[in-house]
């Protein structure tokens, strides 16, 4: 029997490396990836071939489908840029370039991260604060929850510059009036999603703390903000997102004048389409990796609150 | 030092060459200013900025700046850089269009946020309706580049001499295919990039000493932009915190907005006046409604 | 009687009033040199006060324990801002107001926050009292939020181009009506409806595609993060660019901004079925789609309202924000920036408070829904605490 | 007669007792979608202090809901009700009694042990007093070696007795016990009702126990009251008079057979009325 | 005899039965944090068809374990249990069973009718016999008149009736039963144990059924199930022979109270051991 067992063990060596990663993140993910690239590529044949053909017809030149593929995927200024350009210049703006340089993404990237966060963490207390008070104050409920909501159908773009003008006349310059607008954008997933959450205990549990007589913020602390951990941290996730949005809205009323946005800005500007989608893309990165933090976090936490994975 | 801040109606490039030529060759630091150049962009107003308190000068086009004078901001322009319009409309000539007649039926791009009105006092004068009628012209609020031209959402586009239009070029459509309208031709030219202060501070002495020792040193800067327009360039790059500019282009548009440079920084009383005309015939719903009274002033200029 | 049982609103609202007797009304106007008002010249702001500051002490010893005495408040509350109001146009205090000016207010303020306590905290079997007051409370304190931005607006002479007051922008709204409804239609009708029905659409059924196929789960998650995760700012010259200047780009546009949420809050939602549950339905044996729709879809509606209610408003953002990246020439997003550019801050302002209407009424409909749909969930339960 | 007895003894002196729980013609209706329920009527009750109460009568005859209106967690929509001379919800206040739910409302990220000091954190015990008190709670109810399990990982019986635990943690005068020993087995609950009754005679307590057992109720009241099916309503008061130490054995006597007799026909008769 | 009568006498003919649960030497341990728990130890049991088959044990024993396991809810980490004949995933998968469990389980968005109707649905059986079938159900239980009411507007009896009906309205011949009784008065109680045995009688239905009442057990069953305390082990099995028409006065005969007497011994035996 011990030997039988040590036999298969010997013979069929576990799960192999193939099987194991697809049944982990990268192999999926990787899968995915290749599926959107060929999307991708195939889009970008497509959609840049009519100007391509334009250029051809201009040019009173004759072309085969071949060479119209491979300009296609070579313009200048493409609708579509290709993922190879895309990449090659996510390489010069990245890596082959010194990250203090103004020509630096990861430069660029900092400046938005940096007021990314700092909107992130303010709007989170702030929502959080909210949720808190509505939650306890009837009259809070009532009277500011409407309007705190007509305060998100407010386009942020269009009172944005009035933000930063009326900061900038109050002195506040720089980081602060673009965090603003991230946490104007990112306060309100929290609010809405901790109403929820710090509602959600039990009755019966919510009747246990009555019978304790436990005060206000004893029943917060050892029962309504527990229960609402998961909607807090579903909430967190959209609002990095958003404050990441928020941070880059904001760069434009202050003159675009480094960060992501003004990367963007600038793409836009002068058809840079490949600028563009390569600072499109670092911000992405930029959000997926911040999501990817506060799902660790939420692991952790939960982890630590005894819930079953 | 004086602390001046100028606020620029567009993102740091080529077009304010001569304010940062002056910053980074210590011509305001002679004049004894000490100078904040805030760039602009598509989501800055400049009147709003120098009404909030955020510049002491701006730089603005003039349909908008009175526009705004009329609206409470009491702008008066004390000295205009710019002598010519920069302004044109550029169509594909594969569309047909050959002159101002064949606008009915098209698709044009046009700036919105202020910069319509030299488009729409055109229209006006040739009596095109711009409500996308079947005599009219559609208009589209066009973005901040020629996109809709090179992908033929729209039959014509604005441009500046000196920037989109060099961007269709680039593009791969030579000059040959292009048939552009400049609006300095078409008689509908208004006055762009002038410098712009708060009424109200006129009556300082001090404030107005101060912008006339500003206006000198821009123009020396401008002066020395005109003459070595490559330094110039590169100075404007250095400026540049995006980091998108080329060097190409920016040195393009510094030989570009060259020619629409006056002699001097003294507005051109004639040239106000055409412009307050065009407006005020700006058809159904006029830019400015009445005669604009000391929406500028020479007593910078005079004291410079 | 303690100090604590005192009425601490109605007593910083009768000091606020008295004070407001003594200091100063207005400043000094520049050209002049004189002061600009006094409250001796004006009986009717006078009388406010004094009511202020009689009513104010009588109800800090009797306190405001019903509903009538909350009416009175307010009733008291009602004639100092309308006295207020024509202090500032009638007399010329406008952007010279003083510092007894201020305390007046304040003085109305902790007024009308004791008298909208007391509504908001009423209780009531007969429904349609109930609803009334659950109705007037935010409507007053809407209306008391506009006074104080008209007050202080003026008060300060803040210039109409930064901030222009309510009152204006309220007249800019009733006069062009026709232009705010074509507005509406090009970017609520057209773009934002047709967008959140598609981002919330395909978000959702992409999540229970990434629910039912773990293959999907831990490959498309992780990118769906980053997809929806892109600046808007970015996006939307791509999409004017795919798909043209009239609504479908901003529809593209909010379809983008509203997938995450939605696919978040959605797969998170269909996890948050008990485990007692889930071993119930699989004695049944029941099949993925069986257990789906009986008790993994019911358990996530209360997150997927989550999303489609943060989404409500998202999308009408993305709209508006996507027109400043081109558009035909009508639309709200076109008509802000547009207005802004011609200092029209008037009309910018009435188009944003059509959103924040239109918004505000989207919302309420989707919360209404809502609270049809999952009654059941503790959250509309517990009223008492 | 060892010195405890005595004191009991003295506690148990007529003239002593006062109304911990008094309760007037109380009634309760609960307004549903479909209609009103009544839930109780017309409930005259007096609980004197040392009393041990037992609540029996059928499922859903409104015992939950009284024992609820007692800890005002319910308000009862008609007749007076008094705590300790005191509104319940200034008795509430006062942190008057300790509850133990019908189901174990245990919170699912706490430990066992940090359940049962969750009451004691709330009412601002040190420490080690708190770990103190939760060991001996825990272990009145044999659950010592499960201090740092989580709730779902423990059976039922186990969770039921982690809650009476919890409500026996802090020392409250009154305790309000909702079938407490419904999920244990007849050896626990013989012990848990022993250690009960010793609390009890030690103590001085007040308890409102509701057992659908009816020798459970026989054997630890000094009190028993029969409900009707709802609307709830008293249909018999039967009083003990066994002594506060009283032991198993006492269920062998005729008295208590004769009890748990009438208690019986009393039940089956609200049960009748409902058919 | 009616004819009922003689079809069951056919089923309880030896040569008949068949093995409806087979347990052989089933052990269960969960891994937690601080060290794993030995739940099920060697447990071995054939439970045959037609059977009823009572679990008793201290709480916390493993009873629920042992029936979430025959249930498929649980993997075995040692032995081999099948489930007629096939494991208890298939056995699962063809709905070979109805399970009530300790807690209520009600779903929150459902009625009382539509949370019975719920298995009936996922069994796509027709609206009408649904709706049928949850009356008879909810009459049986005595829940009728609260077809609308929602979980949360019952009593705790209550809901754990509404889960009883909830498992008897579909006709699975094996009912797996997890202290059904537990929240209910001796009245309802007594009731619900003669129209189970009824229905056990009529059908011919395979019951495993968790209690905490000896009489119920041995009232009830044709075998019971006593259990030692963690790791749960059979201690012994002792096999009852009244007849499958039983009724409540066999509770007087003196084989009643000798089985009686046996299973308290085991039990007493087994929780001896744990001291
Ligand atoms: N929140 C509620 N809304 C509506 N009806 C309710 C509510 N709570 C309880 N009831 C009804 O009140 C009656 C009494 O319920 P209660 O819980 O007091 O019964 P009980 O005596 O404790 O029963 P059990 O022994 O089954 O626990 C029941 O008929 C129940 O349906
Ligand atoms: N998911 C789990 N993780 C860890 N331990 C568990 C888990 N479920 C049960 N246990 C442990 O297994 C043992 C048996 O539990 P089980 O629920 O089977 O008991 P039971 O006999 O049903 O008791 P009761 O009569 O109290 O319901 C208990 O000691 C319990 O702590
Ligand atoms: C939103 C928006 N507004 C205005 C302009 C026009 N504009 C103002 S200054 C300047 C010179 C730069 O080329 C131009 C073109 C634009 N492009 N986009
Ligand atoms: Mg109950
Ligand atoms: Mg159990």
């Amino acid at each position: 029997m011990t030997s039988n067992t040590a036999a298969m063990t010997g013979s069929v060596r576990g799960p192999s490396t193939w099987t194991r990663m697809m049944s982990g993140q990268t192999g999926p993910v990787c899968v995915v990836l290749i599926a959107l690239l060929v999307l991708w590529y195939v889009g970008a044949v497509f959609m840049n071939a009519p100007t391509q053909i334009d250029r051809y017809n201009r040019a009173d030149q004759s072309w085969t489908t071949g060479q119209l593929i491979e300009d296609t995927l070579a313009q200048d200024r493409p609708i579509l840029p290709a993922p190879h350009q895309v990449a090659v210049e996510m390489y010069h703006s990245i890596f082959a370039i010194k990250i203090t340089s103004k020509r630096s993404l990861v430069y660029h990237s900092w400046v938005t991260l940096s007021s990314t966060l700092l909107g992130f963490g303010i709007g989170t207390l702030l929502g959080v604060l909210l949720a808190v008070g509505i939650v306890h104050v009837m009259t809070l409920e009532k009277s500011l929850m409407p309007w705190v909501i007509s305060s998100q159908t407010i386009p942020i773009l269009a009172i944005a510059p009035m933000i930063i003008v009326v900061l900038g006349a109050i002195g506040i310059k720089g980081l602060v009036p673009k965090a603003v607008i991230s946490t104007y954008l990112c306060f309100f997933p929290v609010t809405i999603s901790m109403v929820k959450g710090l509602r959600s205990p039990q009755v019966i549990q919510l009747d246990l703390m009555r019978t304790y007589n436990a005060s206000k913020w004893q029943t917060f602390w050892q029962l309504r903000l527990p229960s609402a951990m998961p909607y807090l941290f579903a909430s967190l996730k959209v609002a990095i997102a958003i404050s990441l949005v928020g941070a880059i809205v904001g760069e434009l009323p202050t003159g675009a004048q480094a960060g992501l946005g003004a990367r963007l800005l600038a793409g836009s500007y002068y058809g840079q389409t490949i600028q563009i989608w390569s600072a499109l893309l670092t911000a992405a990165f930029v959000a997926a990796i911040l999501v990817v933090i506060v799902g660790w976090c939420e692991r952790r936490v939960l982890a630590r609150m005894g819930v079953k994975s | 030092a004086d602390e001046v801040t100028l606020q620029l109606k567009w993102v740091t490039q080529a077009q304010f060459a001569g304010y940062y030529v002056a910053l980074d060759k210590g011509f305001y630091e002679e004049a004894d200013l000490d100078v904040t150049i805030n760039p602009g962009g598509p989501d800055v107003a400049p009147p709003q900025v120098i009404a909030g308190g955020g510049a002491d000068v701006i730089i603005d086009w003039m349909p908008s700046a009175l526009a705004s004078r009329e609206k409470g901001v009491p702008l008066v322009n004390i000295a205009q850089p710019f002598a010519k319009s920069g302004m044109m409309l550029t169509c594909l000539k594969e569309t047909g269009i050959e002159s101002p007649d064949d606008f009915p039926g098209r698709t044009l791009g046009v700036w919105f946020f202020g910069n319509e009105y030299p488009f729409l006092s055109w229209m006006s004068k040739l009596g095109i309706p711009t409500d996308g009628g079947e005599n009219g012209v559609t208009v589209l609020k066009q973005g901040f580049n020629v996109d809709p031209l090179i992908q033929k959402q729209a039959d014509c586009v604005s441009t500046m001499t000196y920037n989109e239009y060099w961007q269709v070029i680039d593009a791969g459509i030579p000059a040959d295919d292009l048939k552009v309208f400049k609006y300095e031709d078409q008689g509908v030219a208004t006055l762009e990039d002038g410098l712009y202060v708060l009424e109200d501070n006129l009556s300082d002495p001090a404030f107005v000493d101060k912008m006339s020792r500003f206006v000198a040193a821009s123009m020396k800067g401008w002066n020395w932009a005109k003459e070595n327009p490559e330094d110039a360039a590169m100075i404007v790059l250095d400026n540049d915190m995006t980091g998108a500019q080329t060097e190409k282009h920016q040195v393009r548009m510094m030989t570009e907005i060259a020619k629409l440079l006056g002699d001097s920084a003294v507005l051109d009383e004639a040239a106000y006046q055409r412009t307050v005309d065009s407006l005020l015939s700006g058809g159904s719903d006029p830019v400015i409604t009445k005669e604009p009274e000391g929406a500028w002033t020479h007593a910078v200029t005079d004291k410079m | 009687m303690t100090w604590t049982k005192l009425d601490k609103f109605c007593l910083v609202a009768a000091i606020a009033a008295l004070l407001a007797l003594i200091f100063p009304l207005a400043g000094v106007d520049g050209d002049t040199g004189k002061q600009v008002a006094f409250v001796g010249d004006i009986p009717g702001l006078a009388v406010a006060m004094a009511l202020c500051v009689i009513a104010g002490s009588a109800f800090t010893w009797l306190g405001v324990g019903s509903v009538t005495a909350g009416m009175v408040i307010l009733a008291i509350a009602v004639f100092g801002c309308w006295q207020a109001i024509s202090v500032l146009y009638d007399y010329g205090v406008a952007g010279y107001a003083g510092p007894g000016f201020w305390l007046f207010i304040l003085s109305l303020w902790a007024f009308v926050w004791r008298g909208i306590d007391v509504i908001a905290n009423f209780h009531s079997l007969d429904r349609t009292k109930q609803h009334l007051a659950n109705f007037v409370v935010p409507v007053a304190f809407g209306v008391w939020l506009l006074f104080v931005w008209e007050v202080v607006v003026s008060g300060f002479g803040v210039p109409q181009v930064l901030l222009p007051p309510p009152s204006m922008i309220g007249e800019r709204f009733v006069n062009s009506t026709d232009i705010l409804a074509a507005d509406f239609h090009q970017t609520f009708v057209k773009a934002v409806l047709s967008g959140y029905v598609m981002g919330c659409g395909s978000a959702f059924i992409v999540a229970i595609a990434v629910d039912r196929v773990p293959f999907l789960k831990r490959g498309l998650l992780p990118l769906g993060n980053m997809v929806s995760a892109l600046p808007i700012i970015g996006v939307a010259p791509i999409m004017v660019m795919w798909f043209g200047f009239d609504w479908q780009s901003k529809a593209a546009v909010i379809v983008i901004m509203t997938f995450f949420p939605m696919l978040v809050n959605t797969v998170t939602g269909l996890n948050a079925a008990g485990k007692l549950e889930k071993d119930l339905m699989a004695t049944y044996a029941s099949g993925y789609w069986s257990t789906l729709f009986r008790l993994r879809l019911p358990a996530a509606m209360p997150f997927v309202f989550n999303a489609l209610k943060i989404n409500s408003t998202l999308a009408l953002i993305g709209a508006i924000v996507a027109e400043f990246f081109g558009t035909p020439i009508v639309g709200m997003g076109f008509r802000i920036s547009t207005e802004v550019g011609r200092m029209n801050i008037d009309m910018v302002w009435a188009e944003i408070a059509l959103a924040a209407l239109a918004g505000t009424a989207f919302y309420g409909a989707v919360a209404y829904i809502e609270r049809k749909a999952t009654s059941w969930h503790p959250s509309f339960r517990v009223r008492r605490h | 007669m060892t010195l405890k007895q005595v004191v009991n003894n003295v506690a148990e002196m007529p003239a002593s007792k006062k109304a911990v729980v008094d309760i007037k013609k109380l009634s309760l209706t609960f307004q549903t979608a479909d209609g009103p329920v009544y839930a109780l009527s017309d409930v005259d009750l007096t609980i004197e202090e040392g009393d041990f109460v037992s609540f029996i009568g059928p499922s859903g005859c409104g015992k939950t809901t009284l024992l609820r209106v007692i800890a005002d967690l319910e308000q009862a929509t008609g007749g007076e009700i008094s705590i300790n001379g005191v509104t319940p919800h200034e008795a509430r206040e006062k942190r008057a009694y300790g509850y133990v739910f019908q189901a174990p409302a245990l919170l699912p990220w706490r430990s066992i042990e940090r359940n049962v000091t969750l009451p004691l954190e709330i009412m601002e015990i040190s420490k080690e007093e708190r770990v103190k008190r939760a060991q001996e709670a825990l272990k009145l109810v044999e659950l010592n070696g499960f201090e740092k399990k989580f709730p779902w990982q423990l059976s039922g019986g186990m969770q039921q007795r982690a809650s009476i635990a919890r409500a026996l943690s802090f020392d409250a005068d009154l305790l309000l016990m909702d079938e407490p020993f419904g999920a244990l087995d007849e050896i626990v609950r013989d012990h848990l009702n022993e250690q009960l009754l010793k609390l009890w005679a030690r103590t001085n307590k007040t308890v409102a126990f509701v057992t659908h057992s009816i020798p459970e109720a026989v054997y630890l009241s000094s009190k028993i009251v029969v409900m009707s099916p709802r609307p709830g309503r008293i249909i018999d008061v039967i009083e003990t008079d066994f002594p506060k130490d009283r032991t198993l054995d006492i269920r062998e006597t005729p008295e208590f057979l004769e009890i748990a007799h009438r208690v019986r026909e009393g039940l089956r008769a609200g049960h009748s009325n409902d058919e």
